[in-house]
């Protein structure tokens, strides 16, 4: 499977979608900004700060381990992983195989388990705080994306997310209702595991309400940016695999250059809009309290089950 | 060697003889502290040699030896799946021997006689466990492994705590025991002997199979720490001295999932589904209890075995899931279900081990076992950290370790579901998978706990504020016990980077024991891809994924360095407006485990102890206390001391009511003769 | 004499026996209950003597000789020196009141009774009802040494017992083999001994042969 | 010849030690007179091991596989218990609870238990199986009373009353035995010879045997200890000397369950297996459940083993019971093992009250510390008496189990109830004694522990390996039990 093309293809979608990530998260910034009626940063802002974080110096806690130094690289690396196993651009490529969907969450539980540690590293207040709320998050989240995945699992028979999305791409335009219950499952799932509204609330420092900032509040400069990137990429990858799951249309194969403009206009298109829906979410929701988040994730792991239900059931 | 039936036997033999050198009393019980344990890992290690050449036996190896009960003579019998387990034994075994060379280097010599004895007494009976093929020696080996065990838990008898500990464990071992026996004689149904070939052979009616059946699965399970019978492992584990604990909580439960297996699928035989939901309804259950009650322990040993409890639940989800498949007539999904779960049986018993090993050397470096009292271990121990979080990685589950690689399989069988005919269970089974799924990442999130809090952050005890290798408390774990944990390490990449060839082998054992194995397609499988089922279905390649995360991570490392600088300042970390960071702070294990409490709420019977506000040196504490004391334990002790209280009225010292009693009888007698 | 004259002697004696078993059940006296005893001896060596007589078998004559040393003259004469010794007169009341006893006991004597009508009809001609009562004087003295509260009592009732089954062996089977019933007495007359010992030391423990004081050892 | 050795010994001794037990060295004449008398039982062994049964003295003498077995085992007990009372005894004395009159008693009065349960086992005439055993009665009676104490006295008395009282419906059996016997062989001695009646048994008259059954059952019943008859057990064992606890654990009952045995397979010749054998069976599983439950209320340490005893004389008499080849055979290891193993504890439970001086359990704690060896003899005798593998115990109550689960699946549960419930009790409470802190002293004595380690070894053996002449030697006995 390891043929030319579909390395370069592979290589291309992964710097691809390391690149593209933030300039996802400024859209959506700039969204956010206009349907509040703010004066919108420009939608390159996430590179700029990068920039900056990139050239300052690194300060780190006296008391700080090779653990605290090691994890943002650790993090980025899985992201990065994480962008090169969706199908973003092109379906089938040839790292697609290593890793299916348990294993992307695996990717995403690694990631999440390296920070949370890092974040306990000084022995800070805030560290531990964000640790376990985040880790909170976790075990609820994880679950709940599993019963999103295994729905779709169930529909195309695989675990593949190349086979699901293929199955799914290529299907006349069926309604699945188990489909819908999983859509909306995941979109709460995606807003938990990046830290939005109405769980997280990324521009937020309030000790009562921040989650993943005061897991990070000790880092500064590039490991700071660091991170930030992998959010980004987190949240790009999300966004990608929502949209594989559930409107997959347009999706190149591996190799067919020529069908990589159309797939390219149809994800820029499909992104813009998840996006500013985004936004639009974030804007409309209030944050809710930390206890609430319990309630809010089961309603998603509840979803998911729902949706693998019917698709039992519909299935007969 | 030739036979490896006859290795093994060696090997067992070489354990009882090690066993009663090390109470050679002279110099300072020179053999135990020098020789004893080495022997024992150089004899673990030949056992696993024969164990993995057993695997690959065309036909299993029988031999009869001339011991036992006249009619009934000692029957050994080494097929693939005691290979396996063989292999296990002996691995492990040889990791925790190494470590406890430099464990045990300071005991007393009467203690490390003793325990010389009793640890290879324990070993050698768990080989003959596994190689046993008849009743009677299999009874025979299983009571010896609980009794040494038993003596190995109460090795530190003065602390009360200890002692019941001890009493409950082969208390309820004991129990389990009567049940297995009652089992094998329900098996028997009164024909042919107690052979375990007899037994097979027996033909049972489909009830009297399902009664063998339950007593089979909590006469092991009780063994195996399942729920409601888990009360003894969180008790008997830390108890024991580290490596021990190590041992029964890595081997010895797993010679209860070997039981459990060759009873239910060897002996037994046609498996039905009923009993697999019967397993994983009980194995979902003790999945979960495992877990949250791990989440709410601050003495890392306890927290470790409440772990145990958790992976048996996961190991009996496997196990659940190929019953139910091959109750249904699929025997290729049956047997992915049952390698997932012997997969796990193996990884548990690695990274189990490792992490005990490594919880030891905490204690035996600073004495400390309590998670509030510890902090900032890092510094002091970096190896035992380092393995520690290894151990920690892999039974969290995370990729590219071992621990995943199980779980993984575990929810490929589950997603087999759509094939059966049933439509409740068929999405039932899937509900059971979500279950792991939470397990999986609860036990992420009490790792991250363990380890964050014990060898992350600050010192929460001052007097290991001072980071100083040279004092008593605080250097890092001894060479031997390094070398110990570096081998379980190892088994932990090794297990998660080659899946497909272990896939193989058990293959094998699924073979021997269902008569079927997996796919062609997975079967042919290449050393890169690990493909379960088939290849358009999911596939996995640890070594790939390894590789890339290991790539990627050092391009960004090098990309940074190129494009940026390396530019680095040290300084105190903010003190959120206080003049100085005080380490008390920092979370503790108990507040660490505050939201699951908040969440689970009601499923801890709880005493917490709130500090007052003006409280100068506040402390929180908090108990959990388990609920199926209130419901089952001590209903049943009730029970036992009414009878004997009613019976104890027979006897109350009057001569004239004995006399009357013999009258009776004899009148009563008379009568019936008539 | 001939056969159904010694059988109609020994059916008597049978009765007496039986009767003296009842009164023993009911004697409250202690003195009374030796002399009682020595009765039962009495008709038991006649009782012997005529068997021996009727059956010309040489050992039942020694076994009646035997019979008449011990349980007539021996025993009884230790018991008297006993209770003099100690100071015994009379038992305290009975567990259960006497006429109580009484009807148990006849019911006693009909269980037996209806217990050995089937074997005795293929028992030697000579001794037709003797097993039944045989069987019904072991149950009454069986039953005397549960209502008696005394030591003494008790041990009359034992003894008494053991001349039922003395009886038994004589009228229904012609007499144990003399090794046997030399042993049995051997053992009879050590016990008294022994007996006679215990009853010294538990007055001086117990400061009274008044076996309710012997409760402590049970289960609580 | 041997026959006469064997007998003659101990009652040379008990006459000897009647006239100089007080001596310094009579213990060490006492174990003399013990081991002459296990060498003269082993040389019978041999003989009828490689003869096979014989009789002697006008066939008033009777030896077969059967009950020389049980010859050898008492007197190997009977050796190891008098090795084991030497130090214990003049502990005793030190402590001043004897004085030098009432060990001359003691010492005279073991060899005479000794012969008596010896004669009694040898008898060829049942007569003289009953004479003996009630000799042996006396003799105890004398050995439990033998500290003088209320507890002491009391408890003896209750032995005596209860065991004569039970002893004499025995011969009221045996007079009915007789009774149907002489029709069939004729008045005379020899028809109460056990050769003879076994000749025809199967023309003895149904109706009287099966009366004379149930009298010997309940006579020599008591003398085994079966529920409800068992109450004397306790008291006579928690109240007299060590070593006779363990005789009379480790022997007596045997003794009495062999007389009973006895004459269970010669009414089976009359009646059938079923009458008899159901009574057995009934006794049996009674006395394992309510002894079962007993257990976890004892204060008293020997109390507890006693009723331990009760427990497992009641798996004996269930296993013959049951009768065949099997369950035959595990009868006969059970009381074996149990003979060894008990006496074995009650071997360290003698010492262990001599260094805490009470036999409150509440008050043993920490033997293993004090002295490892009393302790572990406890611990391991303990867990080997609760039928844990590898000691023969469990062997034994495999092989009844399993044939239980064969003939009588009914059963099994309760036997398991019971010996999950006497696991519990037994070991919750030896546990603490063994470990934990101590509070023990010194002994004026060096304790005598090789008896112990001996037992538990053998019995331990008797777990993985039975000898094949011993398995043939079973196997013989078994056979005539049927």
């Amino acid at each position: 499977m390891a043929d030319l093309p579909g390395i370069a293809f592979q290589i291309l979608q992964s710097v691809f979608v390391v690149l593209a990530a933030p300039l996802l998260l400024g859209w959506s910034n700039q969204c956010r900004a206009r349907l509040q009626n703010r004066s919108a940063p420009s939608i390159l802002l996430p590179y700029y700060t990068l920039a900056k974080l990139f050239h300052k110096d690194a300060v780190i806690a006296s008391n700080a381990s090779a653990f605290f130094r090691v994890t943002p690289y650790i993090v980025f690396g899985c992201m990065w992983l994480a962008a090169g196993i969706v199908p973003v651009l092109a379906t089938d490529l040839p790292f697609a195989p290593a890793a299916d969907i348990i294993a992307l969450v695996g990717v995403f539980a690694l990631a999440r388990v390296f920070s949370a540690l890092a974040a306990m590293d000084i022995g800070t207040a805030f560290g531990g705080l964000g640790a376990r709320r985040e880790m909170l998050i976790g075990f609820l989240a994880e679950p709940a994306m599993l019963m999103v995945l295994f729905t779709a699992a169930f529909i195309s028979g695989s675990t593949q997310l190349n086979t699901i999305v293929e199955t799914l791409a290529h299907r006349e335009l069926a309604i699945y209702p188990s489909l819908a219950f999983a859509a909306v499952a995941f979109l709460m799932v995606l807003l938990a595991e990046n830290a939005r509204i109405p769980i997280d609330n990324p521009t937020t420092h309030l000790e009562l309400t921040m989650i993943h900032e005061a897991m990070i509040l000790e880092y500064s400069a590039r490991h700071l940016a660091l991170i930030e990137w992998a959010v980004a990429i987190k949240l790009f990858a999300y966004m990608t695999i929502g949209i594989a799951l559930f409107l997959p249309w347009g999706i190149a194969e591996a190799g067919d250059w020529g069908a990589l403009p159309l797939a390219f206009a149809a994800l820029a298109a499909k992104l813009a809009l998840a996006g500013a829906g985004l936004a639009l979410i974030e804007t409309l929701l209030a944050k809710l309290r930390l206890f609430l988040a319990p309630e809010f994730l089961s309603t998603a792991f509840l979803l998911g089950v729902l949706g693998m239900l019917t698709h039992f059931l519909t299935r007969g | 060697m030739s036979s490896p039936l006859v290795g093994s036997l060696i090997v067992a033999a070489a354990w009882f003889a090690i066993a009663v050198l090390s109470l050679m009393p002279f110099g300072n019980a020179f053999f135990a502290r020098r020789l004893a344990f080495a022997l024992g890992t150089l004899a673990g290690l030949a056992l696993a040699a024969a164990g993995l050449q057993a695997i690959w036996l065309a036909a299993p190896e029988q031999m009869t030896l001339p011991l036992g009960l006249p009619e009934l003579p000692f029957h050994l019998r080494l097929d693939p799946l005691a290979g396996y387990f063989l292999m296990l034994l002996g691995s492990v075994s040889a990791g925790v021997s190494i470590y406890a060379i430099g464990y045990f280097r300071d005991e007393t010599a009467g203690r490390l006689a003793l325990l010389a004895l009793e640890y290879h007494v324990f070993l050698a009976s768990m080989a003959f466990v596994i190689l046993a093929d008849d009743a009677y020696l299999f009874m025979v080996a299983w009571e010896t492994m609980a009794l040494s065990s038993y003596f190995l838990v109460t090795t530190d008898h003065k602390l009360p705590a200890i002692r019941s500990a001890g009493f409950l464990y082969l208390l309820i071992a004991h129990l389990g025991a009567i049940a297995i026996l009652l089992c094998f004689g329900v098996m028997n149904g009164g024909q042919g002997d107690y052979t375990f070939d007899a037994l097979r052979a027996a033909k049972l009616q489909p009830q009297w199979a399902t009664v063998a059946f339950v007593l089979a699965f909590f006469g092991f399970g009780a063994k195996a720490g399942m729920i409601p019978l888990h009360a003894w492992l969180p008790e008997a584990h830390p108890a024991a001295p580290t490596p021990v604990s190590a041992l029964m909580s890595g081997i010895m439960l797993k010679t209860a999932i070997y039981g459990m297996i060759r009873v239910i699928y060897d002996l037994i035989g046609n498996v039905r589904w009923e009993w697999g939901m019967l397993v994983l309804l009980i194995g979902s259950g003790t999945t979960l209890f495992g877990v949250l009650y791990a989440l709410m322990q601050h003495d890392l040993k306890r927290l470790l075995a409440y772990h145990s409890v958790e992976n048996i639940g996961i190991i009996l989800l496997g196990l659940g899931m190929s019953m139910v498949f091959i109750g249904f007539g699929h025997p290729q999904a049956g047997a992915l279900g049952l390698i997932a779960a012997l997969y796990h049986t193996l990884n548990h018993a690695v990274f189990k081990g490792l992490l005990f090993l490594g919880a030891g050397s905490i204690l035996h470096a600073t004495g400390l076992r309590n998670l509030n009292t510890m902090g900032g271990l890092i510094h002091k121990m970096p190896h035992t950290a380092f393995y520690f979080l290894v151990g920690a990685l892999a039974i969290s589950a995370l990729p590219p370790l071992n621990g995943f690689v199980s779980e993984w399989l575990t929810f490929q069988t589950a997603l087999q579901a759509p094939i059966l005919e049933n439509e409740v269970v068929r999405s039932l089974l899937p509900l059971f998978a979500a279950t792991l799924a939470l397990a999986g990442a609860l036990t992420a999130m009490c790792f991250v706990k363990v380890f964050g809090i014990a060898f992350l952050g600050r010192a929460r005890e001052p007097r290991h504020a001072v980071p100083d290798a040279t004092e008593e408390h605080g250097h890092d774990a001894g060479m031997m016990e390094r070398f110990g944990m570096a081998w379980l390490a190892a088994g932990c990449f090794v297990l998660g980077l080659f899946p497909t060839s272990f896939l193989l082998m058990l293959n094998r054992v699924a073979v021997s024991l269902n008569g079927q194995g997996l796919r062609e397609g997975a079967v042919q499988s290449n050393w890169l891809w690990l493909v379960p089922i088939e290849s358009s279905r999911t596939s996995y390649s640890p070594i790939v994924f390894l590789i890339v995360i290991v790539c990627v991570t050092l391009l960004t490392f090098f990309l940074v360095r190129r494009f940026y600088h390396g530019r680095l300042r040290y300084s105190e970390a903010w003190g959120c407006g206080y003049s100085e960071l005080t380490a008390r702070t920092q979370d503790t294990a108990d507040a660490f485990g505050q939201p699951i409490r908040h969440v689970f709420g009601p499923l801890y019977l709880m005493k917490r102890h709130m500090p007052a506000p003006d409280d100068p040196a506040p402390r929180f504490s908090l108990k959990i206390y388990d609920r199926h004391w209130y419901w089952l334990y001590l209903p049943v002790a009730r029970l036992t001391e009414f009878v004997s209280a009613k019976i104890a009225l027979l006897q109350q010292g009057k001569i004239s009511i004995y006399l009357l009693y013999s009258f009776l009888t004899l009148i009563a007698l008379l009568v019936f003769v008539r | 004499m001939d056969h159904s004259l010694s059988s109609q002697f020994v059916n008597l004696l049978a009765a007496f026996l039986l009767l003296l078993a009842f009164a023993m059940l009911a004697q409250r006296r202690v003195l009374t209950l030796i002399k009682l005893f020595a009765w039962q001896g009495a008709a038991l060596t006649a009782s012997t003597l005529i068997m021996a007589y009727a059956t010309g078998l040489g050992h039942l004559y020694s076994s009646a000789a035997l019979t008449l040393l011990l349980k007539v003259i021996l025993i009884p004469w230790i018991l008297h020196r006993l209770i003099d010794r100690l100071q015994i007169r009379w038992d305290i009341e009975t567990l259960i009141n006497i006429p109580t006893t009484m009807l148990i006991g006849i019911g006693l004597v009909i269980f037996a009774f209806s217990l050995a009508t089937p074997i005795s009809q293929m028992a030697s001609g000579l001794t037709r009802a003797t097993l039944g009562i045989a069987m019904a004087s072991v149950l009454l003295s069986f039953l005397m040494m549960i209502v008696r509260r005394k030591a003494v009592p008790q041990v009359i009732g034992f003894l008494a017992m053991e001349n039922s089954l003395f009886f038994a062996a004589t009228s229904a089977t012609y007499g144990m083999p003399l090794v046997v019933e030399l042993g049995v007495a051997l053992d009879v007359l050590v016990g008294t001994f022994i007996f006679g010992i215990f009853f010294f030391h538990i007055r001086d423990e117990f400061e009274s042969l008044d076996i309710g004081n012997m409760e402590k050892l049970k289960e609580d | 010849m041997e026959i006469a050795f064997v007998l003659g010994f101990p009652l040379l001794g008990g006459l000897l030690l009647a006239l100089v037990g007080h001596k310094r060295w009579a213990p060490e004449l006492n174990a003399l007179m013990s081991f002459t008398t296990l060498v003269a039982a082993a040389a019978l062994t041999r003989r009828v091991i490689t003869d096979g049964p014989m009789t002697a003295l006008q066939e008033q003498f009777f030896v077969d596989p059967f009950n020389v077995f049980l010859v050898a085992l008492t007197a190997f007990v009977g050796f190891t218990t008098a090795l084991f009372s030497r130090p214990y005894m003049r502990i005793e004395e030190h402590h001043g609870r004897l004085n030098t009159a009432r060990l001359r008693l003691y010492h005279s009065m073991y060899q005479m238990f000794s012969f008596t349960m010896l004669l009694c086992l040898l008898s060829n005439n049942i007569g003289i199986l009953w004479v003996a055993l009630e000799g042996a009665t006396l003799a105890t009676v004398l050995l439990v009373s033998l500290y003088r104490t209320p507890a002491s006295l009391e408890a003896a008395w209750k032995y005596f009353i209860l065991c004569s009282v039970g002893i004499a419906q025995a011969l009221f059996g045996i007079i009915l035995l007789y009774f149907a016997a002489e029709k069939v062989i004729g008045p005379g001695g020899t028809s109460l010879l056990w050769t003879h009646l076994y000749e025809v048994r199967d023309q003895l008259e149904p109706t009287v045997l099966s009366l004379a059954f149930v009298f010997l059952l309940v006579g020599f019943g008591t003398k085994v200890g079966l529920v409800p008859l068992h109450n004397w057990l306790p008291d006579a064992h928690a109240e007299g000397p060590t070593p006779v606890s363990a005789v009379l654990s480790g022997l007596l009952l045997n003794v009495a369950l062999y007389a009973v045995v006895r004459s269970k397979v010669l009414v089976d010749g009359a009646l059938g297996r079923n009458f008899s054998g159901g009574l057995m069976m009934g006794f049996g599983l009674l006395s394992v459940v309510v002894a079962a439950f007993f257990l976890s209320r004892q204060k008293d340490i020997k109390r507890m083993f006693a009723y331990s005893s009760i427990e497992h004389m009641g798996i004996v008499t269930f296993a013959f019971g049951m009768g065949g080849p099997v369950a035959a055979f595990a009868g006969l290891l059970h009381m074996t093992v149990h003979s060894l193993t008990k006496s074995a504890i009650f071997f360290a439970v003698g010492h262990a009250t001599q260094k805490t001086g009470t036999q409150n359990m509440a008050d043993i704690r920490g033997l293993i510390e004090q002295s490892p060896t009393i302790g572990w003899g406890l611990a391991l005798g303990s867990l080997a008496i609760l039928g844990m593998p590898p000691f023969g115990v469990f062997t034994s109550e495999f092989m009844v189990l399993t044939t239980a689960m064969h003939e009588h699946p009914w059963a099994t549960p309760f036997l398991l109830v019971a010996l999950g419930v006497a696991f519990a009790a037994i070991f919750g409470k030896v546990q603490p004694m063994v470990f934990g802190e101590t509070n023990l002293r010194r002994l004026p004595h060096p304790p005598a522990l090789v008896p112990v380690f001996v037992h538990l070894a053998l019995v331990l053996i008797l777990g993985v390996y039975i000898p094949p002449y011993l398995v043939e030697w079973y196997r013989q006995a078994a056979a005539f039990i049927g």
